[in-house]
């Protein structure tokens, strides 16, 4: 097992070890491209698994985690960068990795992310899509939903389902109130013919 | 100008009309040789089919600026073929025929399209046929004394049997290399798809008919069909020479048209169709049938009035659209509704479909096949027509039908009327022959009484017989015509109104809505399928002009090693001759 | 054709007596054809697209009442819809309905066209189908077994033969609500519908 | 003759769809499938005619279907239906085979254009398939004929059907020809393996991909009329005609649901592997029968 906290002592980045297997590394974005490269060509982590994406609203930032591999696929390394949300760009990887291409225009349409120099920077799932971009946390779904395309009106013989739970509950109770009842007066009853 | 060689081209045909009747002109240029012109029934017949050609074309041609020396060679070359076609000997026939090679020679060479390969090629393969030509005749000479035809005919038979085959031999290549069979083929398509565009209709349709005209004339009149019988055995009811003729034309007729499916150039694959169908009437020019020779005869006028169609019909739509490619073209029926009807009936002629005149010469070439029994020969010619529909439809679709592939398309106005009035005049004479095929047996009849073969029945103008079935053009159109209206009434007639004239892009498309850069024309990869069948791709594959060059190349080599004899010092060259002369001696003195 | 030639000349020569009210029967008749030959182009959005194959092969044969798939919407007499729709799907159905002849028929499967379902609040799918084409039958459940979608068809059959009012004619008489509808979900960028004017009118044109 | 020409028309009409109900049945019950009624084809005919609307991209694309139909009545008119009896014989006896092998393509060509007027790719594609499939298909075919024609030394198909009763049914006589003939009718037919030109998961429904309502009526009638016309031909050809209407049906009964059962069990060939096929093994096999009538015969 390659000992990375030794190796990457001159680069700034905090290194966790989750297990034996899955290491995570925190980097700036200013040392995201060389870090990737370094792990290419230094440590073997050769494929991208998958660029996930989150949105700190709290912190203001964009925490996106490049997940890479080894040839073996017994190790992972999850190289996490943050950026900021206003007009975000990140370094565009697809000419490392070429699948990045895809993860990337999805990135862009679902987070507004801007990647210089990327060549298809078009619709991915969206068509003519014109409001904030649906994944930022500031997106409200539900009131955008709603202004486009309002729930169905009510049916005539609708009813409100909190009044009708009440109105259950009271009908049980009165019901079990009188079984006791009866109860009572019958017990009473026989402890007279006593 | 154009008027002019209209006029002078109508006064030619006047004349001949007029004092044709049987023409006997004869003047002695020396003692031995004489120029003269003998008129027969066969060569009144191609007389006609050259002179028309040429007046239609020089019609079609007034749109078109050429300059006047053009016209001229034209002109010149129409003598020649009436030469030809008219020639009472073969000094008159031998001068015919090197004045149209190098008048036609002089007209391609004024095409802008042309490359000097092309040209090259064309004069290479003319020269070859003059020389197999001029050594026939000689041979012939050599033992007639003669060389007037009706001397040659009479006198054929003294000659030593390998003598006759080899001048049947030299006719029929130097014939076959006119008429473009498959082998020595290789000069027609390019001269044919880069020679001026309403050119290539007088090289398609006429030009070519020369070399079916000149064996006619070996074989019919020079020999005989009954001397070829007896020179070559008989096979089945046919003779042997018979099969091995017709072999090389359904050869030429189905390799050619699966070439022509795959052309992308429009007049390449009209080049290579017209090949395909010479392969039909040479299929059976050799079988010496009355059938056969009527086959012939009927196919040639055919083709003559459907290539100038064709040609006529293609050389418009490019003059007007500057396009020349099915992958460039598309989507101009609506733009030119007129020239789509013209090609569409060139078509349906062209594939021999019944209503139309087509099918008549195609029903004689088979029966002439079926009473020969051929019966693979005619296997082979009929799949080489079922083939042709490809063809057929691929030149009406990739001009006419289908998407404009070009925004100037889209634009197009209806082509000149000087180009469509030939081309109404020739769809005309279609129309008419497919309702009455019985009229051209007329025709027919005294040129097989030439050829003394017993001369065909004929009972009306719509009948057409033959030995084994006949059929009535006249039914089969009135037949159509009338089941078409009444079907087009009852649908008219339907209460389900027909949506006219959607927007073109209004295609179900799988929900997909196509724009104008969606590709939705099939022009180009039309006919790309016959490359994975791999029948047809072993034909496809393979070229004559791997043949050819490696030719050229064997004969720079050769010539090389002559002139290294003259360029070495001048001993050797002078020993090398001395020692050719005395073995010349020797030859002589034993 | 002939069937149709001497159906109309019969036609004429019983309308002249005036004995019977023969275009009644000629409607009567020809509806009854209709419901018994119905082409269905099954177009599968989302999960339900699972559960027309085995509607239309051996196990529940549709077949026998006439109920046929075809490839293109031009021969098409029905469209099935089978579950939620995205707006990029929406955009491809409305041209297909546009596409299909009159008369014409939708046919849904499943709670999501009539409600959007479970992804009612999603941002890329619609609730309310009804809103951008008419919808003739629902079949609802998630997703309805094959049993359900058969009953639907016959359903469709009914009203055809009783020649109740149908989507199409409700398509055609309010096409301007529609289109409205259309325009607004798919953000302006409606596709022409070769059919009506609307779009030619300068906004949303062919985009 | 009018009437008889309309009769034998309606006659075909009739036939060939309740041919078709019957091909859709057998089908249906072979997969285990109860399947539709024996008059489905009518309901879809007349629904189809009845739509309210049918689209249309000009008068090309119009006048296509009608050709077909035209295409496929006039062969129907050809075509001997009894052995001696006048029946249509004044019409028949104007033509021969080759005049009907030629008229048995004019309509497919005449919806070509049809479907390139219409402009759709797909459709287009269908129709070169369907050509391209033709020179693989014809083939066979065509030596049956041939080999017919050589061995009766007529074009005559009235003459070929008089010859079979002194000689015998020409299935029997020449079995070559007549398996040949039947594979390439299996393609005339649109069964499988050769169901290439409409194939519906490969180019959408092929050549049929614009048509609808009256002009799918119109293509499915003249469908329905045109293979009753070549299984009539089939029938006269090699099964020596047929001397009353019930012997007729019969006959052709017998030959197109052998052509089901060959179709039902196969799946559908590739272009290039269907034409390659029909090059070797049903050329060979008429190739044999033909040398047989040439040299032997």
């Amino acid at each position: 097992m390659i000992d990375l906290a030794s190796k990457l002592e001159n680069i700034s980045l905090e290194l966790v070890e989750k297990n034996k297997r899955l290491y995570k590394v925190v980097v700036a974005i200013e040392n995201l491209e060389s870090l990737l490269l370094k792990f290419i060509n230094e440590f073997g982590y050769i494929t991208l698994d998958s660029m996930n994406y989150r949105d700190d609203i709290e912190d203001g930032v964009f925490t996106i985690t490049y997940c890479l591999q080894t040839e073996k696929r017994d190790h992972i390394v999850m190289v996490q960068t943050s950026i900021v949300r206003e007009n975000a760009t990140l370094p565009s990887i697809h000419t490392i990795w070429p699948q990045a291409e895809i993860m990337e225009r999805e990135m862009h349409e679902m987070l507004g992310v801007d990647f210089p120099g990327h060549p298809t920077l078009i619709d991915f799932a969206l068509e003519h899509w014109q409001e904030m971009p649906p994944m930022r946390r500031d997106f409200d779904t539900l009131e955008f939903v709603n202004s486009l395309d309002p729930f169905r009106g009510q049916r005539d013989d609708n009813l409100d389902v909190k009044v009708e739970m009440k109105r259950l509950r009271a009908e049980k109770k009165a019901l079990k109130l009188k079984a006791e009842q009866e109860e009572n007066s019958k017990s009473e009853e026989g402890q007279e013919h006593e | 100008m154009n008027s002019i060689f209209v006029l002078i081209n109508l006064l030619f045909i006047g004349f001949f009309y007029q004092f044709g009747g049987d023409l006997h002109v004869s003047v002695a240029l020396t003692k031995e040789f004489t120029f003269s012109l003998v008129q027969t029934p066969l060569g009144t017949f191609f007389a006609y089919l050259s002179l028309v050609s040429f007046l239609l074309v020089t019609i079609a041609q007034k749109s078109k600026e050429v300059s006047c020396n053009y016209y001229v060679l034209q002109l010149i070359l129409n003598v020649a073929m009436f030469v030809i076609v008219l020639a009472g000997d073969f000094i008159t026939f031998f001068i015919g025929w090197e004045i149209m090679t190098w008048s036609s020679y002089f007209i391609i060479s004024k095409s802008q399209s042309i490359d000097i390969k092309s040209l090259q090629k064309y004069i290479l393969f003319s020269l070859a046929s003059a020389f197999s030509l001029i050594a026939g005749m000689v041979i012939v000479y050599s033992f007639t004394n003669s060389f007037d035809f009706s001397v040659i005919s009479n006198s054929f038979g003294t000659i030593p049997f390998d003598m006759k085959v080899t001048i049947v031999v030299l006719f029929s290549l130097s014939f076959f290399t006119k008429a473009g069979v498959i082998g020595l083929h290789y000069w027609v398509v390019d001269t044919y798809s880069k020679a001026p565009d309403l050119f290539s209709s007088i090289l398609s349709a006429v030009m070519s008919k020369m070399g079916i005209y000149g064996l006619l004339l070996v074989y019919g009149k020079l020999i005989g069909y009954d001397e070829l019988r007896d020179m070559f055995g008989a096979v089945l009811n046919g003779t042997d020479f018979g099969y091995v003729l017709a072999w090389i034309g359904v050869a030429t007729s189905i390799i050619a048209t699966f070439k022509a499916i795959t052309q992308d150039e429009v007049k390449r694959l009209l080049a290579y169709s017209s090949i395909a169908q010479l392969g039909y009437i040479i299929a059976v020019i050799g079988l010496g049938t009355s059938f056969g020779v009527a086959g012939a005869l009927y196919h040639t006028l055919l083709h003559t009035v459907i290539k100038l169609l064709l040609f006529i019909n293609v050389a418009a739509i490019v003059a007007q659209t500057g396009k020349n490619k099915f992958s460039e073209l598309g989507g101009l029926i609506y733009r030119t509704p007129v020239s789509f009807v013209m090609l569409l009936i060139g078509i349906i002629a062209l594939a021999g479909m019944p209503p139309l005149a087509g099918f008549a010469s195609k029903f004689m070439i088979y029966n002439a096949a079926v009473d020969t029994k051929f019966a693979l020969i005619l296997v082979g010619m009929l799949f080489s027509g079922a083939a042709s529909f490809l063809y057929c439809y691929k030149l009406v679709y990739g001009i006419y039908l289908g998407h404009p592939t070009s925004k100037e398309l889209e634009t197009q106005k209806e082509v000149p009327v000087s180009y469509l009035v030939p081309q109404v005049i020739l769809s005309i004479i279609l129309v008419a022959l497919g309702a009455f095929p019985g009229a051209f047996i007329k025709v027919i009849n005294p040129i097989l009484k030439e050829f003394s073969l017993d001369t065909i029945a004929y009972d009306s103008l719509g009948i057409m017989n033959s030995a084994v079935g006949s059929f009535n053009g006249l039914f089969v159109m009135s037949g159509f015509a009338t089941i078409f209206v009444v079907i087009l009434l009852l649908v008219l007639r339907l209460k389900s109104k027909a949506k006219n004239n959607l927007n073109r892009f209004d295609i179900s498309y799988c929900g997909e809505i196509p724009t104008e850069k969606t590709s939705l024309h099939y022009g180009y990869g039309f006919g790309t399928e016959l490359y994975r069948i791999k029948f047809v791709n072993a034909i496809l594959k393979r070229s004559s002009s791997h043949f050819y060059e490696a030719l050229a190349i064997q004969t720079k080599k050769t010539s090389g090693l002559f002139s290294r004899m003259y360029y070495g010092n001048i001993h050797n060259t002078m020993i090398i001759i001395l020692l050719f002369f005395s073995a010349l001696f020797f030859i002589g003195v034993n | 054709m002939e069937d149709g030639f001497h159906g109309s000349a019969l036609k004429c020569k019983l309308e002249e007596s005036g004995l019977v009210n023969t275009h009644a029967i000629m409607e009567k008749a020809v509806r009854w054809f209709q419901s018994r030959s119905i082409f269905v182009v099954a177009y599968g959005t989302g999960c339900g697209a699972i559960e027309m194959p085995p509607t239309f092969t051996s196990r529940y044969d549709a077949e026998r009442m006439g109920v046929v798939g075809v490839a293109t919407p031009r021969q098409a007499d029905v469209i099935i819809l089978s579950g939620y729709l995205a707006y990029k799907t929406l955009r491809r159905v409305i041209r297909t309905y546009e596409q299909m002849q009159r008369p014409r028929y939708v046919i849904t499967l499943g709670s999501c066209p009539i409600n959007g379902g479970m992804y009612w609040d999603s941002y890329n799918t619609i609730k309310k189908l009804d809103d951008y084409i008419p919808v003739d039958v629902y079949v609802n459940g998630c997703m309805p077994r094959p049993e359900s979608v058969i009953e639907g068809f016959v359903l469709l059959q009914e009203r055809i033969k009783n020649g109740e009012e149908a989507g199409w004619q409700k398509y055609d008489s309010n096409l301007e609500f529609y289109k409205e509808n259309q325009k607004r979900v798919l953000g302006g960028n409606v596709d022409p519908s070769y059919e009506s004017d609307w779009y030619n009118l300068g906004d949303g044109g062919i985009s | 003759m009018i009437l008889q020409i309309i009769l034998l028309i309606m006659l075909a009409y009739v036939v060939g769809f309740i041919y078709y109900g019957l091909y859709r049945n057998i089908t249906a019950r072979i997969q285990g499938r109860y399947g539709p009624t024996i008059y489905q084809s009518f309901y879809d005919s007349i629904k189809l005619f009845s739509k309210k609307e049918s689209a249309s991209f000009g008068w090309m694309f119009y006048l296509g279907p009608i050709i077909m139909a035209t295409g496929s009545v006039l062969t129907l008119i050809f075509v001997p239906l009894f052995n001696d009896s006048d029946f249509l014989r004044s019409a028949t006896s104007q033509g021969n085979l080759f005049l009907l092998l030629y008229l048995m393509v004019l309509g497919p060509l005449g919806n070509a254009l049809a479907v390139g007027a219409g402009g759709n790719p797909f459709g287009v594609m269908g129709v070169v398939r369907g050509l391209t499939r033709l020179i693989g298909l014809e083939l066979p075919f065509y030596i049956a004929v041939v080999g017919l024609i050589i061995a009766a030394n007529s074009s005559d198909i009235v003459h070929i059907m008089d010859l079979q009763k002194t000689t015998g049914m020409n299935m029997l006589v020449h079995p070559f020809l007549f398996i040949a003939a039947m594979i390439s009718m299996v393609g005339f037919f649109g069964a499988s393996p050769f169901d290439i030109p409409g194939a519906p998961q490969e180019v959408y429904s092929g050549p049929r991909t614009e048509f609808s309502g009256k002009f799918l009526a119109l293509l499915m009638s003249q469908g329905s009329i045109f293979a009753f016309a070549k299984l009539v031909l089939i029938v006269d050809l090699f099964l020596g005609g047929a001397d009353s209407l019930w012997m007729l049906v019969l006959k052709t009964l017998a030959i197109f649901v052998t052509i089901i059962f060959i179709g039902i069990v196969y799946g559908r060939y590739k272009l290039e592997q269907a034409v390659d096929f029909l090059m070797k093994l049903p050329m060979l096999i008429g190739l044999i029968g033909l040398v047989r009538i040439i040299w032997f015969g």
